[in-house]
């Protein structure tokens, strides 16, 4: 599969264009996802926010962007239907699968795990370097559907079928390509971590002391390993469907405003639902689980003290990925679903809520005793615990069939899952960008920056979702052009989408801050050695930049990933790479 | 891994596969020629398959002497392959009627 | 390319005993099952969905099948032998056993096509209802895998094997990562032949 | 206890038990979120570097938080088994007697709603997807059909009897939409090429619901689409009348088809 000649010699002579662009060192591909992911995540944001123009005030014109883009999509500046749909599945897609996923697999997996584990490179160098730019190919097309004719994608970013296949077909089409690369993408992505975490472990790191972000990076490659190719063939399926008018998902007998659809028939629109939310579930656990890896590393390292209960936190994290194979139908309770599967997916839906309150209880209780410094990473990994217990608790009320009735489809749905990604993930990810920033570049993002970040962020996204929840049990549904407004139940909720949208204008204002942070202190940031965070993981013993090859000399590891404030040592803090460090200590288990 | 010595042992066992494999063929050609109910001759011939398959992969592609992590793996592939084959399909069984 | 050596390309590490492709290959067949999972598992509700399936014998000719599954088990067995070959440091047998399993790719393909220009020919497309939809989309599917898998083996058996000189150990992985990917296609084909033709 | 969620007033018999069981989910909810918050924020004050410059590392030495896991983990176990499968199973599996229940078809279109009514007679016409007539018959009533001679169909306008069960049987003409009543406490999604039932039994008439709500005449109840289903999902609105049995068998009255009046008319009422 993978070569490996090395011209030890051509070394020194790499051009611009192999360093930097088609790079296969790890940390460059690292960093090439996460500015990628970033950028993506920027535009999904964009599209977010004028979607939000529409809901907070229907039918009336946008001032100056609107008349920008154009007749097809706002006329006069009044945005169509069908221009609000593309928005709404777009952000949908581009936030998880061009932002989230790879900021968070792509770009700190990339950095992180190789130097986390002592390795050199990743285990296929050039194979990772495939999966950025496939990852690249599969995010520019989708993003270039917008100019096919017809628009982009409409049908949601779950694309079901029937209406996935009578919406204008170019802008489909082009998800479904985009989807096939960027599982492609994800795929080989997916074997390199696993080959990489298994193989390429520096002596002494057995499994149990792997730090937790490496577990989560494991688990969440075997869910993209295992749960992605079944959307493939979906995607295969309706590619077929679209192209050479087959019927997979089309039943027999459809008529399509008033004439007989010209297809064979005999399909199930079903499966489409069972094969996408088969990956999709999973998927969203690919998005939470490297969000747990960054706040379990902050939360040591800014507690100075072990993980309370870091078994607790690995058996659970393998739990939870196993058992998220097994509830994907949760999403489908209103299809018609009989008593036995939905007591099935009920339960299998409660069980894995019980991991998740594990590696929650873990890390808050991990707080106890500490010496907490409150810098950047720590105020983005702290907000991110409650956070994510509004998004997990609010989903236990959907997880019950019965209370499902009345929540699915509506805002409710929105406000529990983005009180996960949002707040949630996206808080975590900001706190890694802080966290190994340093590691990264040398220096040091600035802190008055990063708080004037933080706060307005977190009281903005709570402004965002916490009404919506209050929406969606007045009922007010979800993918409504005017934000719901011709509906009579939905009138004692309908000024908070005012409310919302200003919140959501407001954050993208904070999120200045960071921007500039970012790159300010690519110039002007604090100059740092190895090690700024006094922190216990093998990355803190490469230079600041790390060169290629990573470490000066190889590591090795004589103890647990989070020897904090050991008893009897002379530092708050023993690594894992350094002998001398402290008595050697067991790890710490729960 | 396997090294010379032993390798003429393998050879030997792959000419038995090989039999074995062009008879179950035969086998299920012939079957399929015998107008079985539905379910039996669905049955048989998964059957079949399987056992031709688990030689393939047992001898061919050596996994009787694999190490455990690559056979864990497959194990766990293996139960996700049930899940959503029998899934999709159960759900199918159990639609609310009347 | 750079100081970076990654470690376990070729030798076993030691505490896993599996060298990185080999592990690799596992983990890209075990995503391949799932891959065909759904579509078998499309199949399943299809079928049962459906008023009326046909047999598969009504469309597809069940002599041609058999002979492509004779041909293909005879290409696996071909494929396991040329890795023995080289196991026995026997290189000019590799060529010839590697050669022939390449021959038997072709002669898959060769069929493959055959029938589907007779499907074609008698207006029998994937539009056409949804058996016929499956059976492309599998068969197709799977008539990728075998394309790739031969384009391999055929770089192998050519300029991929000047690597016997530089690096026997490292060009035996690789004949023996080609062959599980190749005797997977073949386990796949086992379970399409009587899904496909027979039921 | 319920109304801390602001869910709408409930009008159908079964509703009452979702709202509770939501209820109860929320109130556990609420427990675990401030339970944990607050020991959260204690945390924050008490162990901050300020106050706390040396940690500790063992950390905290009690073992308690697993009994906190094992509660909740038995909440939602008796949440699951004791309301949630049971509730659901009443919803699917008890159906009432057909001939007990008001029985209509729902057809769901972009982006309208077909009411199709059995009429005295209690049997559907026949329909077909050849004679679908988008202006003139969309849902494709065979007039052929001697069943279909007494069938009342609307559009957007469903009329039903308070206190009687309503048997539903919905499906779609093109793509997926969910059949939503708020008040009701029902929601089903309409799959083309399936028939699925739901029933429920209205408890509160239109009339009675103006007056609770103080909404006045114009006050309706609403059928709305829950699933995204093209560009006028967000307008796919129609509306459910709750009569008194009296007025619904006018209704039915008034509304059966005339024998001589042309088809066209009476799709339009
Ligand atoms: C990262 C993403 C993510 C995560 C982690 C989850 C987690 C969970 N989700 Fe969510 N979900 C989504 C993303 C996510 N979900 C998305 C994107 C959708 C909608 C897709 C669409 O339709 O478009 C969705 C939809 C969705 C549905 C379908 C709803 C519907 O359409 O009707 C359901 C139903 O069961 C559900 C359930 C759950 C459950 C039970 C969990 C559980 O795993 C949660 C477990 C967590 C807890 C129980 C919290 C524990 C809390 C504590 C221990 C307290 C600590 C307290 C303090 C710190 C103060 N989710
Ligand atoms: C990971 C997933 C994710 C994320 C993070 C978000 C983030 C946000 N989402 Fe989204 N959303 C979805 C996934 C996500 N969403 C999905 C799947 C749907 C369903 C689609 C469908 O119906 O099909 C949806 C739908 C959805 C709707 C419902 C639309 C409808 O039903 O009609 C709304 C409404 O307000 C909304 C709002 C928001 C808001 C305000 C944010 C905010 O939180 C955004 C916050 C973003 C940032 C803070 C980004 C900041 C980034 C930068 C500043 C980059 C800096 C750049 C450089 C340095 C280069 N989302
Ligand atoms: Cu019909 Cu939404
Ligand atoms: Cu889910």
């Amino acid at each position: 599969m993978e070569e490996t000649h090395h011209d030890d010699h051509h070394h020194e002579e790499l051009g611009f264009w192999r360093k930097y662009v088609f790079s296969v060192d790890h940390k460059v591909i690292g960093i090439q996802y996460a500015i990628t992911g970033l950028v993506f995540l920027f535009f999904g944001f964009c599209l977010m926010m004028l979607m939000r123009w529409q809901i907070a005030y229907p039918g009336r014109a946008l001032p100056i962007i609107g008349g920008l883009l154009g007749d097809t999509r706002m006329p006069g500046g009044v945005m169509l239907p069908e221009f609000y749909n593309q928005l709404g599945a777009m952000h949908g897609t581009i936030m998880v699968f061009l932002g989230v996923v790879p900021l968070g697999v792509g770009g700190f997996g990339n950095f992180v795990v190789p130097l986390q584990i002592g390795a050199p490179d990743m285990a296929f160098p050039r194979l990772n370097m495939a999966s950025y730019w496939s990852f690249l190919v599969g995010g520019v097309i989708m993003c270039l559907s917008f100019f096919a004719p017809g628009g982009a994608a409409q049908a949601g970013w779950t694309s079901y079928p029937p209406l996935s296949e009578i919406t204008p077909v170019a802008g489909q089409v082009m998800w479904l390509v985009g989807m096939v690369f960027l599982i492609t993408s994800s795929l080989l992505g997916s074997v390199n971590f696993i080959v990489t975490i298994i193989q390429l472990r520096a002596k002494g790191l057995s499994f149990m002391r792997l730090p937790f972000f490496v577990w989560a990076q494991f688990v969440t490659s075997f869910l993209l390993l295992l749960a992605f190719p079944p959307l493939e063939a979906a995607g295969f399926m309706q590619l077929m469907d679209r192209l050479l008018d087959t019927s997979f998902f089309l039943p027999s007998g459809l008529v399509v405003s008033g004439e007989v659809l010209a297809v064979s028939g005999g399909g199930s629109p079903i499966l489409w639902q069972h094969l996408f939310w088969f990956l999709a579930h999973p998927e969203v656990y690919v998005l939470i689980l490297p969000a747990l890896g960054i706040v379990a590393e902050i939360v040591a390292n800014n507690t100075r003290k072990p993980l309370w209960g870091y078994k607790s936190l690995v058996y659970s994290v393998i739990f939870l990925g196993f058992m998220s194979f097994v509830v994907w139908a949760h999403h489908m309770f209103i299809t018609g679903m009989g008593t036995v599967m939905s007591a099935f997916f009920q339960t299998t839906t409660m069980i894995i809520s019980i991991p998740s309150v594990v590696i929650l209880t873990v890390l808050i209780l991990s707080l106890w005793g500490g010496s907490i410094r409150f810098n950047t990473p720590m105020l983005f990994a702290l907000a991110f615990l409650p956070m994510f217990a509004i998004g997990g608790l609010t989903g236990l009320p959907l997880g019950f069939s019965s209370t499902d009735i009345h929540l699915h489809d509506t805002y409710y749905v929105i406000g529990h899952f983005h009180y996960v990604v949002a707040p949630g993930t996206i808080f975590a990810l900001f706190a890694g960008i802080y966290y190994w920033y340093p590691k990264a570049t040398g220096r040091k993002m600035n802190e008055t920056l990063g708080k004037l970040h933080f706060w307005p962020s977190f009281i903005c996204m709570n402004l965002i979702f916490f009404p919506m929840l209050m929406q969606g049990l007045a009922g007010l549904n979800r993918r409504m052009y005017d934000g719901g407004e011709i509906y009579a139940h939905a009138q004692p909720v309908i000024h908070l989408n005012e409310v919302i949208s200003i919140a959501a204008w407001v954050m993208a204002l904070a999120q200045i801050f960071f921007i500039v942070n970012f790159f300010l202190s690519l110039k002007t940031g604090e100059k740092i050695g190895e090690n700024p965070w006094r922190a216990t993981t093998l990355e803190w013993a490469a230079p600041s930049p790390p060169p290629h090859g990573n470490f000066l000399t190889e590591p090795v590891v004589y103890r647990g990933p989070y020897e904090y404030s050991v008893p009897g040592a002379s530092e708050d803090f023993s690594p894992q790479f350094d002998e001398a460090a402290a008595p050697n200590s067991e790890p710490v288990t729960a | 891994m396997s090294h010379e010595q032993d390798i003429d042992k393998h050879v030997r066992t792959y000419i038995k596969v090989f039999g074995a494999l062009l008879v179950l063929t035969v086998v299920t050609v012939a079957v399929s020629y015998l107008h079985l109910s539905t379910g039996a001759a669905i049955a048989l011939a998964l059957v079949v398959a399987t056992v031709k398959g688990s030689l393939v992969a047992c001898y061919f592609m050596h996994l009787l002497d694999e190490r455990k992590l690559i056979l864990s793996v497959l194990l766990l592939t293996v139960l996700f392959f049930f899940f959503v084959l029998i899934g999709p399909w159960a759900t199918e069984l159990n639609p609310i009627v009347l | 390319m750079s100081a970076t050596e990654i470690p376990y390309t070729v030798e076993a590490r030691p505490d896993t005993g599996l060298n990185n492709v080999k592990i690799g290959i596992w983990l890209f067949l075990a995503s391949e099952v799932m891959l065909f999972g759904a579509l078998f598992a499309s199949y399943i509700m299809l079928r049962v969905g459906a008023a009326e399936w046909p047999h598969g014998s009504h469309y597809l000719s069940v002599p041609w099948a058999t002979l492509n599954t004779v041909v293909l088990i005879s290409s696996s067995v071909s494929m396991v032998m040329a890795w023995a070959s080289l196991i026995r440091k026997d290189f000019g047998k590799y060529r010839l056993y590697m050669g022939l399993t390449i021959l038997a790719a072709f002669g898959f393909l060769g069929i493959k096509f055959i029938e589907y220009s007779s499907k074609f020919a008698h207006g029998y497309l994937p539009e056409t209802n949804t058996f016929l939809a499956i059976y492309f989309t599998l068969t197709g599917l799977h008539g990728l895998h075998v394309i790739g898998g031969m384009l391999y083996n055929l770089y192998l058996w050519g300029p991929g094997a000047k690597m016997w000189k530089t690096n026997p150990q490292q060009f035996i992985n690789r004949v023996e990562v080609s062959g599980l990917f190749w005797h997977f296609v073949d386990l796949v084909w086992i379970f399409l032949f009587p899904i496909l033709y027979l039921l | 206890m319920n109304e801390f969620l602001g869910l709408p007033q409930v009008a159908s018999a079964h509703g009452g038990a979702l709202d509770s069981l939501n209820s109860l989910v929320h109130w556990m909810m609420f427990i675990i979120f401030i339970g944990w918050g607050l020991l959260f924020l204690y945390m924050l004050f008490r162990f901050s570097a300020k106050r706390n410059p040396k940690a500790d590392y063992h950390g905290l030495k009690s073992r308690a938080s697993t009994y906190g896991e094992v509660a909740v983990a038995l909440v939602e176990a008796i949440l699951l088994i004791g309301f949630s499968i049971p509730l659901w199973s009443d919803r699917v599996d008890d159906f009432p007697d057909p001939s007990a229940a008001v029985q209509v078809r729902v057809v769901a279109e972009q982006f309208a709603w077909n009411m199709h009514y059995p009429g005295p007679d209690g049997t559907f016409g026949r329909t077909a997807v050849d004679l679908v007539d988008a202006e003139t018959n969309p849902l494709g009533l065979d007039s052929e059909d001697p069943a279909a001679a007494d069938d009342i169909t609307t559009i957007n306008q469903l009329h039903l009897p308070v206190d009687k069960p309503a048997l539903i049987y919905v499906s779609s003409k093109d793509v997926i939409h969910s059949f939503t009543l708020n008040r009701m406490r029902v929601k089903q999604d309409t799959i083309p090429g399936l028939e699925t039932p739901v029933w429920f039994t209205p408890t509160v008439t239109t009339a009675e619901m103006a007056e609770l709500e103080g909404a006045g005449d114009d006050f309706s109840y609403e059928i709305s689409c829950s699933q995204l289903c093209g560009l006028g999902h967000y307008r796919m609105r129609g509306f459910l009348k709750i009569h008194t049995q009296e007025d619904f068998d006018t209704w039915l009255v008034e509304n059966a088809p005339s024998e001589d009046a042309g088809d066209e008319d009476d799709f339009w009422n």
